[in-house]
């Protein structure tokens, strides 16, 4: 039983994680159809930043703000410079689009920071942990799910607003007409990738805690967190939560208790087993759980 | 309150579409833009409304202004908060989002404290939209769609109305909703700039009327005198109609070299 | 300046070298094509070698993602299938090459077909992502069984010709060792050209053939509409899975051509999403949509960046990185600048050049 | 005499709604051969709904179909093509990347019975019917004056030509049956006429059974055989033009009064 809860919290720190980066890729996709391949090198940046000022002396919480702020800049400015220029284009082109701004951002985290693993500064002992029901729990698992929680309640908020909500999914139905309308399309998709970067740093921030490390491969986690994305349905954020969560769990409980039973196949299988998930879902339910279908007239 | 002159813009850097048009929306007129495919009517709209750009097109000569503000090189979101709204062409509602989304979302530069009176007022004047107010407007008939795509137009105050091909693809009937309904809203002091291809319906409605051929103004005047032109009659009103069937049209070929 | 001869058949219009122009200049590329492995240093004439597999690899992506629409980011995965069969069977079978290369088709074309069917429920994005996570899960396959692919430590890949049974009688069984023919010698790398060069070939023509024919058009008409494609008698969910299943057969040939090449191959990598990307650069430089823009882009992408790696090694800030990470940080450049200012990548430009000839001294 | 002939096309009871709205509700109509049938009726009568439902794209929930004796309700959209059934969309479904000729060569789709590999080698037998398909389709560019524009992408041609090719291809498809979507809604005067002038020389010299939804009363009226009206759902009335232009229901249903005249 201790195993089973201590695996569900190491899976619940993981899903927040999963569940942040899913809610980056939902708030753009929803406003802009676009889906950013290239969040996973912002949640690398986030970290990279996080641990520079960090470095420079400035206290955590105003340097976990701080660079959640700046890889927002980031994004918001990705957005501008990359993506603003190709509205109108079809999804092929964005799709190819931010999976090669991704390859650049790494190459500059890369140029600057270098290759080698960093440790990610915590306000608390990395390896201290404290014993909940009888499970050991990390601090850091414990502070990934509390400031996820958090953030999600802010990011609820902020969505619900009826003027940023109606905008954005205005602007995800035809820009053109959002436009005429009168609505900022381009403020609306400059924030929503700067919410998108600033969550990603959050994310990538915890995921490189104990017993992590932080180096430049940290943006394939993002790939894993692909099948959240896809399993709550691409343009929903109660999904995002939803599957993220789940997913991490499932990721976790898998690696605990199926690997073993499967043999051979059974060595790393819990870093198949969320694809595997998707799969089946793209077959059976192809708009995820919350997902919209989209309205066809001909 | 509008005025457009000497208005000429390219596309893509070489395309020349408007080659010097001027035009004058009154105060509380309603003003007709007629002229064939490919004349520029479209072009005009989207010179006004700021939305050249994002067609790689823009103006390279001549003015707009609008209560003496200078349009030209605005952001389309700037120009609706001037009060300017637009009924694009082919209805362009949100399919996938509701009626009442829909109309919110043309509320989106108006004041808040307003948008459920605002609500209401449209509400009781298209009881079909408030019928349909939860459900997807995509699933609305085309001439419902219509009507919402006005009702939303006018969801943010405008003072200057803008409208393209507001009766393409509709029925006689729907068209007939549709005159009327501009008729009205000319009478609770919006100024109507209509591009049309029906001119027989624009130069009931309007009292001036401008025609564009190839991105230049050929005629304009009262729509009165207009309709008593002779060429309009033959070229834009049909009236040889009654007397030729289309049955009876004369078919003649122009046999072209193998190009290319 | 000069002029379309006058077509005067529909046989003479569908021909693929129009005008003497035309036969000019693909006369002079043979020659370039024929003395390269001459001409050529070592380092260069391997790097032509892996040129000819990228285009394959090329042209297999531009038929499913250029002319059917289908965006597949799990090329690398079928690349992965052809290369382990012919790796594989080698050891376990010692299947000749040549009885190699097309089976590994086969084998990806089989895995190619299984996924067609969910390309029919899906699209652009959604196509993508299951095409992304086919990669992590032909990796974890293949490292399943590590007695055949030897797992993470990867496995060589035997060469065999198939005329090797009288152990030293012909040097013609040996691929590795050099061939004596009429006083030139040929060395392994340039038999590897070759033959490479020859397949290259094949699949090019087969590419336009596809694209001008029938079965191309029908790709097409299901990528920009499959409404109106079914509405034209197209039935998309064949043009579909005949776009997977072409064009995985052909992925399959290039991991086989690329193990022989390497002649030892790991997993992860060299297959993983970075090739994928890697080739989908290729047709997006190129240009999206024609043959011409696969042959462009492969040709580019992999003679340039030696070239790249060697001029940014000087920059300041740049020679921090490895060779491989600059050029990547380059062509990732080069792509995005592609994709805002030139859609049709260097296709397009080659169009913009003609057009220019054609209508000089006149500027539009 | 014409109601002595075996329909062409035959609609039996069809019934079809999504969403809790009814978008036709027990609709019966029969098409004779060589005939032109114009369908009329305000908007959102059902009248595109009923072509989705003839060529394939939506499937009703109820009711039969049955094309040259065939009950077709259940064949997927693609073999109705083959069958014979080509339409004309109402906003325009071209391949604006292709020319004008690739765009009706993929509507000689039906033709080829070459195999993909055969394609792929560009055999003799392959380029055979590539010529032959060829040959069809600059009957038909002969046919719609499009000579001088079958090797522009059509993405840069103006609207009124894009309707002919539009119309070029379905043309392609060999049709018994051609559906024709608002055709001359965005055309002006002139294009108009010319597009009447073309509905007319394809029943005539090319015997192909048309079904025509248009706003354009004048020219519904005089170019149609028979005239059937929808509202909500419903065929309300079929008949003559004479007759259709002076039946109250429909004057009612479509004009809002009666005083207009048609």
């Amino acid at each position: 039983m201790n195993t089973f809860l201590q695996l569900c919290f190491g899976g619940l720190a993981l899903g927040t994680s999963y569940a942040l980066i899913a809610l980056g890729f939902v708030v753009v996709y929803r406003a802009s159809q676009v889906f950013n391949f290239a969040l996973g090198e912002l949640l690398t940046l986030g970290g990279f930043v996080m641990v520079a000022l960090c470095d420079f002396g400035v206290p955590w919480p105003l340097a976990l703000i701080g660079a959640m702020g700046m890889t927002g800049l980031v994004g918001a400015g990705i957005e501008r410079l990359v993506l603003r220029p190709l509205i109108g284009r079809q999804v092929f082109v964005t799709i190819i689009v931010t999976i090669f701004v991704g390859m650049i951002l790494r190459s500059l985290v890369l140029l600057v920071w270098g290759p080698s693993p960093v440790g990610m500064p915590t306000p608390w002992d990395p390896s201290a942990s404290i014993s909940l029901w009888g499970a050991n729990v990390f601090y850091s698992a414990l502070g990934a799910v509390i400031a996820g929680v958090v953030t999600l309640i802010g990011f609820w908020w902020m969505i619900n607003k009826p003027r940023l909500g109606i905008g954005m999914q205005a602007t995800s139905s035809n820009q053109e007409t959002a436009l005429a309308l009168g609505i900022p399309v381009g403020r609306i998709f400059g924030s929503t990738w700067f919410i998108a970067g600033a969550v990603a740093a959050l994310a990538g921030i915890f995921l490189s805690m104990f017993p992590r490390n932080l180096d430049s491969n940290l943006g394939f986690v993002a790939l894993r967190a692909f099948p959240a994305v896809i399993v709550g349905g691409l343009d929903s954020i109660r999904g995002a939560v939803v599957a993220g969560l789940g997913l991490g769990l499932l990721e976790v409980l898998a690696q605990g208790y199926v690997n073993e039973h499967l043999g051979q196949f059974g060595h790393n299988f819990h870093t198949v087993f969320p694809y595997l998930v998707m799969v089946l879902f793209l077959v059976f339910k192809p708009h995820g759980l919350f997902g919209t279908k989209e309205v066809e007239r001909v | 309150m509008l005025e457009v002159t000497n208005l000429e813009t390219v596309y893509h850097g070489v395309l020349r579409v408007l080659r010097g048009v001027s035009l004058t929306v009154p105060d509380g007129g309603v003003v007709a833009l007629l002229g064939p495919n490919g004349a520029g009517k479209t072009t005009t709209l989207r010179a006004i409304t700021g939305m050249l750009d994002i067609h790689e097109g823009k103006v390279t000569k001549g003015s707009i202004t609008f209560d003496g503000h200078n349009l030209v090189g605005k952001h389309p979101e700037a120009i609706v908060r001037l009060g300017i709204s637009t009924v694009m062409e082919g209805r362009r509602i949100f399919p996938e989002l509701t009626v009442e989304e829909n109309l919110r979302a043309g509320a989106f530069v108006a004041p808040p404290a307003k948008l459920n009176d605002d609500l209401d007022r449209f509400y009781t004047r298209f009881p079909v939209l408030a019928e349909r107010r939860h459900g997807p407007a995509g699933y609305l008939s085309g001439g419902e769609q219509q009507m919402l795509a006005i009702a939303r137009a006018l969801m943010s105050h405008p003072r200057l109305l803008l409208m393209d091909e507001p009766s393409l693809g509709l029925a006689p009937k729907i068209v007939k909703d549709v005159a009327r309904l501009i008729t009205e809203i000319s009478k609770d002091g919006v100024s109507v700039l209509l591009v049309e291809q029906n001119a027989t319906m624009a130069l009931e409605l309007s009292s001036h009327a401008t025609i564009l051929e190839t991105g230049k103004v050929v005629l304009e005047g009262a729509s009165e005198t207009l309709k008593a032109d002779a060429d309009i009659q033959a070229f834009y009103l049909g009236m040889g109609a009654d007397k030729t069937s289309f049955r009876d049209v004369k078919h003649y070929r122009r046999r072209k070299r193998w190009l290319s | 300046m000069p002029t379309r001869p006058l077509v005067t058949s529909y046989k003479d219009d569908s021909r693929l070298f129009a005008d003497i122009w035309h036969k000019i200049a693909w006369t002079l590329a043979l020659v370039v094509l024929v003395a390269w492995p001459f001409m050529a240093s070592a380092r260069w004439l391997t790097i032509g070698t892996q040129t000819l597999v990228a285009v394959v690899g090329a042209v297999s992506l531009m038929i499913l993602t250029g002319f059917a629409g289908q965006i597949s980011l799990g090329h690398a995965a079928f690349m992965a299938i052809g290369a382990y069969t012919v790796a594989v069977a080698g050891h376990v079978l010692h299947l000749p090459f040549w009885l190699g290369i097309p089976m590994g088709g086969f084998a990806a074309a089989i895995v190619g077909l299984a996924v067609g069917p969910f390309a029919l429920r899906l699209r652009g994005l959604y196509l993508a992502l299951v095409t992304l996570g086919l990669i992590p899960i032909v990796a974890h396959i293949l490292l399943s069984f590590p007695e055949l692919t030897g797992g993470v430590s990867g496995i060589s890949v035997p060469m065999h010709t198939g005329f090797s049974a009288v152990e030293g009688a012909s040097s013609l069984g040996d691929m590795t060792a050099a061939w004596h023919v009429a006083g030139l010698e040929l060395s392994f790398q340039t038999k590897l050209y070759f033959l490479y060069l020859g397949i290259a070939t094949a699949v090019c023509l087969a590419g336009v053939n596809i694209s001008r024919s029938n079965t191309g058009r029908a790709m097409m008409a299901v990528r920009d509409s499959d409404l109106a494609a079914e509405a034209l008698g197209v039935n998309p969910a064949k043009a579909k899975i005949m776009a997977f299943g072409i064009s995985s057969f052909f992925a399959g040939v290039a991991g086989a051509m690329y193990a022989f090449e390497q002649q030892y191959i790991t997993i992860e990598p060299p297959f993983d999403l970075h090739m994928s990307v890697h080739y989908i650069s290729m047709i997006v430089i190129g240009g999206v949509g024609t043959i011409f823009g696969a042959v462009a882009g492969a040709i580019t992408l992999v003679m340039l960046s030696p070239l790249v790696e060697t001029l940014t090694a000087g920059l300041p800030i740049l020679s921090d990185l490895t060779s491989a990470q600059r050029s990547t940080l380059v062509f990732s450049v080069a792509v995005c600048g592609f994709l805002i200012f030139e859609p049709l990548g260097l296709f397009g430009i080659y169009l913009r050049i003609k057009r220019y000839f054609l209508t000089w001294p006149f500027r539009y | 005499m014409v109601e002595l002939m075996t329909p062409l096309l035959q609609l039996q009871d069809v019934d079809l709604s999504f969403k809790g709205v009814r978008a036709l509700r027990e609709v019966s109509l029969a098409v004779n051969p060589g005939e032109l049938l114009a369908i009329i009726g305000p908007n959102g009568a059902g009248k595109t709904s009923l072509f989705n439902c003839i060529s394939g794209l939506y499937s009703p929930q109820s009711g039969a179909i049955i094309f040259e004796g065939q009950n077709i309700v259940k064949a997927p959209a693609h073999s109705r093509a083959t069958m014979g059934i080509a339409r004309m969309f109402q906003n325009l479904a071209l391949y604006e990347h292709l020319t004008v000729l690739d765009n009706m060569l993929v509507g000689c789709h039906h033709r080829y019975t070459s195999a993909w590999w055969a394609d792929m080698l560009w055999t003799e037998g392959a380029q055979k019917q590539e010529r032959e398909a060829r040959a069809l389709a600059e009957d038909i560019i002969d046919f719609l004056n499009l000579e001088g524009v079958r090797k522009t992408p059509v993405g840069v041609l103006p609207y009124g030509v894009l309707k002919r090719v539009e119309l070029g291809r379905a043309l392609c498809m060999e049709p018994k049956l051609l559906l024709l979507d608002e055709p001359a809604a965005g055309l002006n005067r002139e294009e108009t006429e010319d597009m009447a002038r073309y509905i007319l020389d394809i029943k005539e010299d090319r015997g192909i059974t048309q079904i025509l939804i248009e706003h354009d009363l004048h020219m519904v009226l005089d170019l149609a055989d028979r005239v059937a009206v929808l509202e909500f759902g419903n065929a309300i009335a079929v008949g003559t033009p004479d007759k259709i232009r002076n039946d109250p229901a429909v004057r009612a249903a479509y004009l809002g009064n009666s005083e207009d005249t048609i």
